[in-house]
């Protein structure tokens, strides 16, 4: 097993207050990972500095062996770290294939000017690029409805929207923030089918979720978040069993 | 509303291309030739600011700088040390974008009325400069005396020919703009707007998109300003000020934010007001501007690029109303 | 069913505004006499348009009660520049190619002049500016005035060296300059600084403030520390009473006060509360008709223009308005002699010798344009918050 | 020379720059009522002001009122027209994005400037000072009794406003509305009736800047867009929101002006003002007290 993401002993601090502390955790090439623990256990902010949405205080990111602490958002994204959002964050007034092809933004080279003049090559990129997108929608299940605006979705389609957009970077590491908050339960089963299909193409996941269903049955590992600091790791049936994580979820 | 078609680009061009040619022909209307040489001027500054603020979303208060900038530059260099008005143009063009840079690079980095009130700091910081400086300038009396420009040896003397040099060149602007609208970039500048942690997660150089696009509607503006320059052959500072960096911003909204059309319409609808229409208010002209705008913003807040669509959706429902 | 495309609706508008436009062009049958007029009756200059258009619109009513010039009824077109130059041009060229008018008279303010001098010139069609900067009637490259292009009002350069002219008799020599940063102050501040030198001024200090500024205390006490003799303030609007008003707070009693002629109404004087007592300044004639010696060549004129505007308007006269007299009326006279002929309009304006007008008497040759001298300012002291001359 | 002349000219600039800033710092504080609630920057704020000392023109010097009578008769109808505008005007704008919101409030400044001009032409018009023209001599500096007034009142209003919004129930309510509106609503708040208060208040806030600040600057009716710019900056200066900052920042930038006017340019004043302001938010995006993640999540 290659090992592409690990993040030692983080911490991140808040206006003085410890968001996460000396956190650290490793990620295997094609394993889904899930990162778990009560309300305020630091989860969301742990995956806002692995993309630089947020700066971290002390600690070390490496991704395939480069250390990304502090890089811009849009760098570790081309570095191939996706993320959908907790609140739903689409492109709203664009249609939802416009949505994908924003997400092959990085695998693209057309500039300013280039575009402006709309040279041959741009138009080249620019139907490679809608082909690419269109593939990803077929995959994920929204191609009947390319043209539609994306705010015009009901909320579980845009989540699946941002896993395509997530998807169209090519990313090596994908990172779910509550994907299947405000689904059904006919939807939360096709989500699974979703990202096993996902870790098929050698994504590995690093998945937050509320729904422990879901976590135990898909993820392949577990790391268990109390307060900002890492009280638990490893499968689904040893958390299932650890006292440690009993004690936080229920004591309180 | 973003995919414009190859068929309305034709019929813009058509429609450019002969109009001057109807206030011609029709001598009670022939100065109107005169007013759309000017609202081509502002259209220029529009498409650029449609760019900034209806797409990127990021709003400026200060375009009245750039767009005085070119005029003066051309001005300055024209009549104080003869240089050739192109090569002005052109000096202009890359002063006024490193200018932009340089102001982009912290400015952009606001939000809201933050970022409002950084652009209308530039903007009356520069309206001072050109008003006090009057060695070069001319201060508050202005300066006069440019010449009319050329092209390849002939000289664009008449309302006409200025008519055509200063829509060829929206024209130009305009399909440069839609096409970058419906690129990479476009997306990009669509996806700051709504988010910029979204488009900045998805690969998008969020500040580098934003100053890029400030750099180009500030070339934008001021080539317009050379333009300006070269057809008034006069210019003093008022022309520059705060009020008509705000008359830019209202011909956006009354045009449409979120269309590049907006900009066209917003500019040339504005222009007839105030050079034309609303003369015949005398002294009540202020109010019925006011009142105008308050209209717009009220009943068309999407301005008045979507009153096509509001008046079909009504007739549609008429007629949809008459069939049952 | 089709939806109205936008090109549709593009079109249909301008059709409409064409149409609307064409309507509203009814063709005149009636052949009159057209004479232009451009004045700042709103903007930042309207303390000179407003005035100005009143005046005019009396001029040409009174003028066609008359019967008219040679019988035959003037119409005015006035428009509004809001002291814009691109409005000014449109306006300009609009009375000039469209309305073919036989003179324009305006523009109030001196950019706005400049600004329009080639349409006069390429249109060949005379002008007759409001405003004050000799720049209107002094082309640099020839140094002679433009050939289409005349003004009314005194020089700034006139109202500077009737001030230092006063001052030299006082034996001041150390003045500060304050000035607006407007039009109306940075002219007026230009030719102080110009005509210093000529008339042993030094200048000590030389401060500005913005028109709508709230306080002149830290330029006065700048001034105060430098301690000149005199204090020189051109600037025109509200700021000129708040800088009096200022200058008597700062107890600078001491050093005395110079107004330009934008001070020339007795209004301000009012505002001022007391503090203008004692100020300077050049005015025309046509400010002091009241006081003017009965055998004054200006007392009749001057007199019932104030009486006419007083009784038609109910505010009182300011001196601007009398620029506009004095354009118009000259037009009026040289089409009088010329009858409806632009160039010939032109020639007559040119010959007028001994024109008594309510700024001065005029005599315009090729090589002056606005045909007035220095003794067209007379220098006046607030006493009793009254003009009254000065010793 | 010698450091008692430099202090006493030093002491006058800094009194003209107290005075100056403290009527901007009264617009900026008008602002804020109206943003804290709605997160609206009215713009037609600066024609409150001018609305305020033509208002008076007509009660006290037209109607000959007692001063205190036409005070208050003036405060009324300009709160009034506050109340107006936003039943009018903010009520009907479908899409309140900021931008719709900017030139609305923008075109009712347009507006309100026109019907002004129509009132009362364009002269500008006059106000007896409230405790005489007599200037104060203060260690060699002179202050207008009127200036006083002005910092006085300024302090008094802020007095208020801050015991307002931090201890009465209403007040706390209003602010309830700006930070969470749905909650607002939660808890039997009526968001409307706090945000049509907001107008009024604002608006007669403006009044009394235009009715202290008249005897000192006089006032015509072209005023308020001079006022309403100045006001806002020193608004941004200060942080969006606080009322400390509004006033702070009202302070600093007419300081900046005074002292530069005094030692380095006249002309360049306003333009070093603003220049301090711009480096200060490139250092600061939020200004000096205000609150860093509201400037960094408001979109257009």
């Amino acid at each position: 097993m290659e090992l592409i993401l690990s993040v030692d002993s983080l911490d991140v601090i808040f206006g003085g207050l410890a968001a996460l502390k000396d956190v650290g955790f490793t990620i295997q090439k094609g394993v889904i990972k899930s990162l778990i623990g009560p309300n305020g256990a630091g989860k969301s902010t742990m995956l806002n500095v692995i993309t630089g949405v947020i700066q971290s205080t002390k600690g070390d990111i490496h991704f395939y062996g480069k250390r990304i602490n502090g890089l811009a958002a849009h760098k570790i994204s081309r570095l191939g770290i996706s993320r959908t959002f907790q609140h739903v964050e689409t492109f709203a007034k664009m249609s939802v294939l416009e949505n994908v092809m924003v997400g092959c933004h990085s695998h693209m080279s057309a500039n300013l000017l280039t575009s402006g003049l709309s040279l041959f090559n741009v138009r080249r990129e620019e139907d490679r690029v809608k082909n690419e997108a269109l593939a990803l929608l077929d995959f994920v299940g929204l191609l009947d409805k390319k043209y539609q605006e994306a705010s015009s979705l009901p909320i579980g389609e845009q989540r699946i929207l941002e896993i395509a957009r997530a998807l169209a970077t090519r990313p090596k590491l994908l990172c779910l923030d509550e994907p299947a908050a405000g689904l059904n339960e006919s939807d939360t089963n096709q989500f699974s089918i979703l990202v096993r299909e996902i870790k098929k193409k050698g994504i590995s996941i690093l998945l937050i979720e509320h729904d422990m269903k879901l976590v135990m049955k898909i993820s392949d590992e577990l790391t268990v978040l109390n307060y900002g600091q890492k009280i638990a790791e490893g499968t689904p049936i040893e958390i299932q069993n650890d006292p440690v994580v009993h004690e936080a979820y229920l004591g309180g | 509303m973003f995919h414009i078609t190859i068929k309305s680009r034709i019929v813009f061009i058509a429609i450019v291309l002969i109009c001057p040619w109807i206030f011609y022909l029709i001598p009670a209307v022939s100065h109107y030739l005169d007013i759309l040489i000017f609202a081509g001027i502002y259209c220029l500054i529009t498409i650029g600011l449609s760019l900034l603020m209806g797409y990127a979303g990021q709003i400026s208060l200060g375009h009245a700088a750039f767009f005085g900038i070119g005029a003066y530059i051309s001005g300055i260099l024209t009549t104080k040390y003869g240089l050739n008005p192109w090569v002005c143009i052109l000096i202009a063009l890359f002063v006024s974008g490193f200018i932009a840079y340089c102001i982009g690079v912290p400015t952009l980095k606001l939000h809201g009325h933050y970022l409002a009130m950084g652009t209308l700091a530039f903007g009356i910081i520069t309206f001072i400069i050109f008003n006090e400086e009057i060695t070069y300038t001319g201060g508050p009396d202005g300066m006069g005396n440019i010449k009319e420009l050329q092209l390849l040896g002939f000289p664009i003397d008449t309302n006409m020919k200025y008519y055509y040099l200063v829509w060829l060149t929206v024209v130009l602007a305009l399909l440069f703009s839609v096409n970058l609208i419906q690129s990479r970039v476009g997306r990009a500048l669509r996806a700051i707007h709504t988010s910029e942690v979204a488009a900045s997660s998805m690969g998008v150089n969020v500040a580098g998109y934003k100053i890029q696009i400030f750099v180009f509607s500030a070339i934008l503006a001021s080539i317009s300003g050379s333009f300006y320059a070269h057809y008034i052959k006069f210019l003093n500072p008022t022309s520059f000020d705060l009020f008509f960096s705000i008359k830019l911003l209202i011909m956006i909204v009354m045009g449409g934010m979120r269309s590049i059309w907006g900009a066209i319409i917003g500019a040339v609808i504005i222009a007839f007001l105030s050079f034309e229409w609303l003369g015949a208010f005398h002294e009540f002209e202020t109010l019925a501007y006011g009142a105008i705008l308050l209209l717009v913003t009220i009943f068309l807040p999407d301005g008045l690029v979507s009153l096509p669509g509001k008046f079909s959706e009504q007739i549609n429902k008429y007629l949809s109303k008459i069939k049952a | 069913m089709k939806k109205i495309s936008f090109q549709t609706l593009f079109i249909l508008a301008l059709s409409l505004i064409t149409m609307f436009s064409v309507v509203s062009c009814e063709k005149k049958t009636t052949q009159k006499l057209k004479i232009g007029a451009v004045f700042s009756v709103t903007g930042g200059a309207s303390f000179l348009g407003d005035p100005e258009k009143k005046t005019a619109e009396m001029l040409v009513e009174q003028v066609n009660k008359a019967g008219g010039i040679n019988g035959v009824q003037v119409e005015l077109i006035v428009m509004d520049t809001e002291g814009d130059a691109t409005k000014t041009n449109l306006a300009v060229k609009k009375l000039m190619t469209q309305d073919k008018v036989l003179a324009v008279v305006g523009p109030s303010t001196s950019g706005n002049s400049i600004a329009v001098i080639p349409l006069a010139e390429e249109t060949m069609t005379p002008l007759v500016s409001c405003a004050a900067s000799y720049k209107i009637v002094n082309n640099p490259d020839t140094n002679k005035p433009y050939k289409w292009v005349f003004k009314t009002p005194q020089s700034d350069s006139m109202a500077v060296e009737a001030i230092f002219t006063h001052l030299q008799s006082k034996k001041i020599n150390k003045i500060a300059i304050l000035s607006d940063t407007s039009g109306f102050g940075a002219s007026g501040r230009a030719e102080l600084q110009r005509l210093a030198k000529d008339y042993n001024m030094s200048i000590v200090a030389d401060e500005t403030y913005g028109p709508k500024d709230t306080d002149m205390t830290p330029q006065l006490t700048k001034i105060k520390k430098l301690n000149p003799q005199a204090i020189v303030n051109w600037s025109i609007g509200p700021t000129q009473v708040t800088v009096v008003r200022n200058w008597k707070d700062l107890k600078m009693d001491g050093i005395k006060f110079y107004q330009s002629h934008g001070f020339g109404s007795l209004k301000n004087v009012e505002l001022a509360a007391g503090a203008a007592e004692g100020v300077y300044l050049p005015l025309g004639s046509v400010a002091i008709a009241d006081i003017l010696p009965e055998n004054h060549p200006q007392k009749t004129v001057t007199r019932q223009y104030v009486n006419d505007y007083n009784a038609k308007y109910n505010e009182p006269l300011s001196s601007f308005g009398g620029h506009a007299h004095d354009a118009l009326k000259m037009v009026f006279a040289a089409i009088g002699k010329a009858g409806a002929d632009k160039a010939k309009i032109r020639d007559e304006l040119e010959k007028i010798s001994g024109f008594v007008g309510q700024h001065g008497i005029f005599n315009m040759s090729a090589d002056d344009h606005n045909g007035l001298d220095k003794t067209a300012f007379n220098m006046l002291v607030v006493k009793d918050g009254k003009w009254a001359f000065a010793d | 020379m010698d450091s008692a002349f430099f202090f006493t000219y030093f002491l006058q600039f800094v009194i003209s720059g107290i005075t100056i800033g403290s009527i901007y710092a009264m617009v900026a504080v008008g602002f804020n009522i109206i943003y804290n609630v709605t997160e609206i920057i009215n713009f037609a704020q600066g024609e409150f002001v001018m609305l305020g000392g033509l208002i008076m023109v007509i009660f006290y010097n037209k109607l000959d009122l007692p001063i205190l009578i036409a005070f208050l008769m003036t405060v009324i109808v300009v709160a009034m027209i506050g109340l107006l505008i936003d039943q009018i005007v903010i009520k009907s704008i479908k899409q309140p994005t900021v931008l719709t919101l900017i030139i609305g409030t923008i075109a009712t400044s347009i507006l309100l400037k026109g019907a002004a001009m129509f009132i009362w032409g364009k002269n500008p018009y006059d106000l007896p000072a409230f405790s005489g023209r007599e200037a104060i001599n203060f260690f060699g500096a002179v202050i207008q009794p009127q200036a006083l007034w002005v910092i006085g009142i300024l302090v008094v209003v802020v007095g208020l406003l801050s015991f307002f919004f931090e201890k009465s129930i209403i007040g706390k309510a209003m602010r309830a509305c700006s930070d969470n509106q749905d909650a607002a609503l939660l808890v039997g708040i009526s968001v409307k009736r706090m945000i049509l208060l907001s107008f009024a208040l604002s608006a007669a806030i403006g009044a009394v800047a235009g009715v202290i600040v008249t005897p000192i600057a006089l006032m015509e009716y072209d005023r308020g867009a001079m006022l309403a710019v100045k006001g806002f900056a020193a608004l941004i200066l200060g942080g969006l929101g606080s009322f400390p900052g509004a006033v702070i920042g009202g302070l600093l930038l007419g300081l900046i002006e005074a002292l530069v006017a005094g030692y380095i340019s006249s002309g360049y004043k306003d333009a070093f003002a603003l220049a301090v302001l711009l480096i200060l938010l490139f250092v600061r995006p939020h200004g000096i007290l205000g609150n860093p993640t509201v400037a960094k999540f408001k979109k257009f």
